[in-house]
């Protein structure tokens, strides 16, 4: 692995991208790497994009705020390139060299040239993953897409384990203890919990997204 | 005080009237003997003892 | 709730095995004021501050508190705080941006009336059209209210500055408020890993008869007491009493120095101090400085950094000392008005060498590479 | 340029005097430690000074403030009894404050004295060497500068916490022991001088 | 409070000044003195420099002597001509800034709440009109929304006195008055019906000229703020200074409008402050 690995996460409000965030970032310190994370800074609510950012180093991150040059990004939802729900277009800005791009889709989204001519010359990998029909299909709410969309990024780079991944998850839903990215994802936490009668449930069912994840996501080739 | 209340104590018979009337604390004080004196030294002359008084003890001395 | 048990405060943060937590600036806060044997916290919503303020309702609500509520706005809520510590309890809040501009009047008047209160503020922009973005400017606002101002850097730095900051301002010859700044987001809202002393350790209680004036309880002397009289009317005896009381708030903040140095470690670190270009910053700036620093080694360029732990009381002289050597002082800002700059201007011998900016501003983020730009031009 | 140490010395400094703690002079940090004339020595050092101080003064007097004017908790009345011997032992004067309103409409300056207008009492009673004792700290420094300002008063602050910069002399920590071996000095020293 | 908050300490009796040694001899600490009292006990109130004739020093005045428990009493005041009165006040008192009186009240009542559970500490807010009303309303009503202890007591001149006489929100409709050049636009705010909506478990409006009403009126405020729930309590004070009549007229002038009609004064209590009060004063009978 690289010494530092920088993630935005991109998706619509509601869909668990500071989630996310927080339960790789988790993973990582697990991992006996160093982390920091952070949402993107706003008010917003349902559907409107939403960012958070993951850093992700074996040595001392200094950096705050957003990622304004990441390695990997991933697009919790199609909107975010087709309809432009994204405050950080154009879309690939900033994305580094041999970068990843992993996105929830059932099916590729139409790149225009210019989009295709910028990531070749990256040596960018695009990937496609339909999470969130996969978190219906399995964990039976689509609020699960967030986990399936880091069951698809652990498919495609060693940054953590699957067993850190499921450990950073027992935390974050398995305690009493509340985190708190925001007061709305504390409230949205306890809908989640809701959706499965039990704890063990919860787990089992993410943990098999996780695997199911891991074994549907594609390459796309630019 | 150039403008100041004093008592005519033939005519006080210590009701108490002057003494609630006095926005200004122990400017007036009753005594044993059931009248009322005024430290004139703290007395405003704002008169609204000499209002309140129903037997007339009280004036005005400027 | 653990059973906490009161250690001395040295014991507290220098002794006691700590252990991490990954956790966000806000519950760093919460973290904080459930070792500081906090007696009431007072709070009102204002993002990007309301997590924390929740989380304490939280602690409240698992008893480590023994009295919490929601105020009506800013101004009330800091207001009920001055109420709370003239009555003589451990008091805290938080607030950030216009929830700051919001209370301001009562800022100077804690401070005049020498209330140990411990405040955290969350900046956030000020200006219409509204914004809920990270931005410094509040802080140019607060630096002369008489308040100590601590910045933290990190989420690391918010737990630490708290807890602290109720025993600096609560020492008898100091007794004045501290704010404890943190950059609204780039703190709050991200996580990192913050070392913690055990959950079960606690701060000693305030003790309000060491107040260097009477605690409005009607049990201590003298009874004959109003806090704060105008004192009255217009004479020289008058004004001379209000200036040398203005004089006392300032001579209090300067005696927190010697706690400052011993429980912050000082009013500023420093990296790499002998070098030819220093970057001077407080805040996130920090942080994204130390990250230029490492880009600039990697370009074969010698850079310092000062990190400013304490803008009041003001560390006049130990950034006079470590940029007397230096050719170039950076000072990069989250705000439009540079006021720190301004700052060092005003105490550096030669402020010639100090370079306004790089600022950002309106909730932008600094990219490491703007700072380095500075970096390279300084070093051209 | 080096500016030299800043010195806490009679007035009347001027008409706005600096707060000595901001020009740089530090209260003692150890409790055997105290402040003369902006300078940290030894506590014993710091007796002799008073003492020398108040034996030769012209009209010396003690100002006790309401910690110890108002018997309110254990241990006052033992060191109220104690300050009123050191009044005896060094010939001084008593004049209380007995608490700290700006008084309407005026101070009688012959027989209290009030920390927002300390001078009318130290120019009414010519005092030249004054002792606060038992003043709330925030009150006895704000004092303490405008007599410096003013007059040309020497101070000595007795503080039961860390002390006054603006005092002449300041001790810290200075419970019912430490006055009454101040007493015991100064009974020693007029004894010697006869 | 301890009884021996108000000794002098053994050695100093001599030294004291003549009106502490008053208090300490003749004052109302731990008495139960009131009203009828008056003129024979030394008052909390010491000299003070409010405008001859002044209905709010009156009523201050009576206030303070109304209160219950005046050893264990914190009042809490704001910005205005009464606050030029407070320094001279003996008991603890907090001036903080004009309209925030009953937040500071907030936090000090519920402080004292911890320090000294089960034990009497009365948090009285003393104000007048416009910092109740109009500038401090906020923190006036939340603090009775939020089912405070306090009791707040209004000090009514109708306009702001202590900075030259403005137009308040309890001036009358049509009065000339600095600020209202054209005379109030707006009728005097129904304040008391405010307070009862509020929450106010007592509400009261009193005056000056019946000095014992007053008293009752303040006692029966802070017992049921103590035990109950928010008082307040609406003094009708007139200012002479502003507007312009005779200081002997203050009040007269309370009951000219009183004869007019345009002024009454009230009291309501609700069913658990009037069992509350009936309580007590039967027992003490």
């Amino acid at each position: 692995m690289q010494a530092k690995t920088f993630i935005r996460m991109s998706g619509l409000g509601g869909q668990g991208v500071v989630t996310a965030a927080h339960i790789l970032g988790s993973a990582a310190v697990r991992s006996g790497l160093l982390s920091t994370v952070n949402p993107f800074f706003g008010a917003e609510k349902r559907l409107a994009p939403a960012e958070s950012y993951v850093r992700i180093s074996s040595q001392t991150i200094h950096e705050r705020g957003e990622v304004l040059f990441p390695d990997i990004i991933m697009i919790f939802h199609p909107h975010v390139i087709t309809l432009g729900k994204s405050y950080t277009m154009p879309f690939f800005d900033g994305l580094q060299k041999q970068g990843k791009i992993i996105i929830n889709a059932p099916e590729p989204l139409p790149l225009n040239e210019s989009e295709r001519a910028q990531l070749a010359a990256l040596n960018a990998r695009l990937y496609y993953i339909s999470a969130t029909r996969l978190a219906l299909e399995i964990a039976g709410t689509e609020l699960s897409s967030n986990i399936a969309m880091l069951g698809a990024l652990i498919a495609v780079t060693d940054l953590v384990s699957q067993q850190a991944l499921e450990e950073a998850l027992a935390e974050r839903f398995g305690g009493t203890k509340k985190f708190v990215a925001s007061g709305t994802t504390a409230a949205l936490d306890d809908v989640l919990k809701s959706k499965f009668t039990k704890l063990a449930q919860l787990m089992d069912k993410n943990i098999a997204l996780i695997e199911q994840a891991k074994s549907s996501i594609q390459e796309h080739v630019i | 005080m150039y403008v100041a209340a004093k008592v005519d104590e033939n005519k006080c018979n210590g009701c108490k009237l002057c003494i609630w009337s006095c926005p200004d604390p122990n400017v007036i004080i009753l005594h044993p003997n059931k009248k009322v004196s005024i430290n004139q030294s703290r007395c405003k002359g704002c008169g609204l003892c000499v209002i309140a008084c129903k037997r007339e003890a009280l004036s005005i001395d400027s | 709730m653990i059973t906490q048990k009161i250690v001395d405060p040295d014991y507290l943060f220098f002794q006691s095995e700590r252990s991490k937590m990954f956790i966000t600036g806000s519950e760093a806060v919460s973290e904080a004021i459930k070792r500081a044997n906090v007696d009431m916290a007072i709070a009102y919503p204002i993002t990007p501050q309301s997590e924390s303020m929740h989380l304490v309702g939280d602690l409240y609500a698992e008893g480590y508190l023994k009295d919490y509520f929601r105020g009506e706005n800013e101004f009330s809520v800091m207001s009920a705080v001055a109420g709370a510590a003239m009555g003589g309890v451990r008091v805290f809040t938080a607030t950030g941006g216009p929830g700051t501009m919001r209370a301001f009047e009562m800022f100077p008047t804690w401070a005049g009336a020498r209330l140990p209160v411990v405040c955290a503020f969350f900046t956030r922009g000020v200006n219409s059209p509204l914004t809920i973005q990270p931005d410094t400017i509040e802080m140019a606002y607060m630096l002369d209210t008489g308040i100590m101002i601590f910045h933290a850097e990190n989420a690391q730095d918010l737990y630490d500055m708290l807890l602290k900051a109720f025993v600096i301002a609560e020492q008898p010859e100091v007794h004045i408020p501290v704010g404890v700044f943190a950059d609204g987001f780039f703190v709050t809202h991200t996580r990192d890993e913050v070392s913690t002393a055990p959950a079960d350790l606690k701060l000693p209680a305030y003790d309000p008869y060491s107040s260097p004036v009477p605690v409005m309880d009607m049990n201590n002397v003298p009874l004959r007491q109003m806090r704060d009289p105008f004192v009255m009317k217009s004479n020289f005896i008058s004004y001379a009493a209000h200036a040398s009381w203005q004089q006392e708030v300032a001579a209090a903040a300067q005696r927190a120095r010697r706690y400052i140095d011993h429980y912050l470690g000082g009013l500023v670190e420093s990296e790499n101090p002998g070098a030819d270009i220093m970057i001077v910053a407080s805040g996130t700036a920090v942080s994204q400085g130390r990250a230029a620093i490492i880009a600039a080694a990697g370009e074969g360029i010698d850079v310092g950094l000062l990190k400013i732990k304490c803008l009041r009381p003001f560390p006049t002289e130990e950034i006079k000392a470590l940029t007397r050597h230096c050719k170039a002082i950076i000072v990069p800002e989250f705000n439009r008005i540079g006021w720190l700059a301004r700052e060092i201007k005003a105490v550096v011998e030669d402020n010639s060498k100090v370079v306004d900016g790089p600022r950002v501003f309106g909730g932008m983020t600094m990219p490491t590479e703007m700072i380095l730009e500075s970096i390279r031009r300084c070093s051209a | 340029m080096a500016i030299p140490q800043y010195r806490v010395l009679p007035g009347p400094e001027g008409y706005l005097p600096p707060a000595a703690a901001g020009m740089g002079v530090i209260l003692p940090r150890k409790k055997d430690e105290a402040l003369v004339e902006g300078a940290i020595v030894t506590r014993e050092e710091a007796m002799e000074k008073a003492a020398e101080k108040l034996l030769s003064a012209k009209k010396p007097y003690i100002f006790p403030g309401p910690l110890v004017l108002w018997n309110w908790k254990e241990g006052v009345a033992e060191k109220a009894q104690a300050i009123i011997a050191l009044a005896k032992a060094a010939n001084a004067g008593i004049i209380p404050m007995p608490d700290y309103r700006p008084k309407y409409p005026m101070i009688n300056p012959a027989v209290e004295i009030n920390p927002n207008h300390p001078n009318l009492t130290i120019w009414h009673n010519k005092i030249d060497v004054c002792v606060f004792v038992g003043v709330h700290c925030h009150y006895a420094n704000v004092a303490l500068k405008i007599i410096r300002g003013g007059t040309d008063c020497y101070t000595i602050a007795f503080c039961a916490e860390m002390g006054h910069e603006d005092a002449m002399i300041s001790f810290r920590e200075m419970g019912l022991a430490e006055i009454k071996q101040l007493t015991d000095l100064i009974t020693r020293k007029k004894g010697e001088s006869r | 409070m301890k009884s021996d908050l108000w000794q002098i300490s053994p050695g100093f009796e001599e030294v004291m000044p003549a009106e502490y040694r008053e208090l300490v001899d003749n004052g109302p600490f731990g008495k139960k003195l009131g009203v009828a009292d008056m003129g024979t006990f030394k008052e909390l109130l010491e000299e003070h420099p409010l405008c001859a004739g002044c209905g709010l020093a009156l009523s201050l005045r009576l206030t303070l002597i109304a209160l219950p428990n005046p050893e264990d009493t914190i009042i809490v005041g704001a910005t205005g001509c009464s606050s030029l009165a407070f320094p001279q006040v003996s008991v603890h008192n907090i001036h903080s800034l004009f309209g925030n009186q009953n937040a500071v009240a907030t936090g000090l009542k519920r402080a004292l709440s911890l320090r000294f559970p089960g034990q009497v500490k009365d948090v009285v807010v003393i104000a007048g009109d416009g910092a109740t009303c109009d500038i401090g309303l906020e923190a006036v009503v939340h603090s009775w929304f939020r089912g405070e202890k306090l009791a707040t007591i209004m000090l009514d001149n109708e306009a702001y006195a202590n900075t030259g006489g403005q137009e308040s929100g309890m001036s009358r409709i049509g009065t000339v008055l600095n600020m209202a050049p054209q005379g109030k636009k707006f009728s005097k705010v129904n304040f008391p019906e405010i307070a009862k909506a509020a929450g106010c478990a007592y509400v009261a409006v009193a005056e000056p000229s019946r000095p014992k009403r007053l008293e009752q009126a303040v006692r029966r405020a802070i017992l049921v703020a103590r035990e109950i729930g928010p008082a307040y309590v609406q003094l009708f004070t007139p200012c002479p200074t502003n507007y312009k009549f005779k200081p002997s007229e203050t009040l007269s002038l309370i009951k000219k409008r009183e004869q007019e009609g345009v002024f009454q004064t009230m009291e309501y209590l609700s069913p658990e402050a009037e069992a509350y009060i009936k309580q007590i004063e039967e027992a003490k009978r």
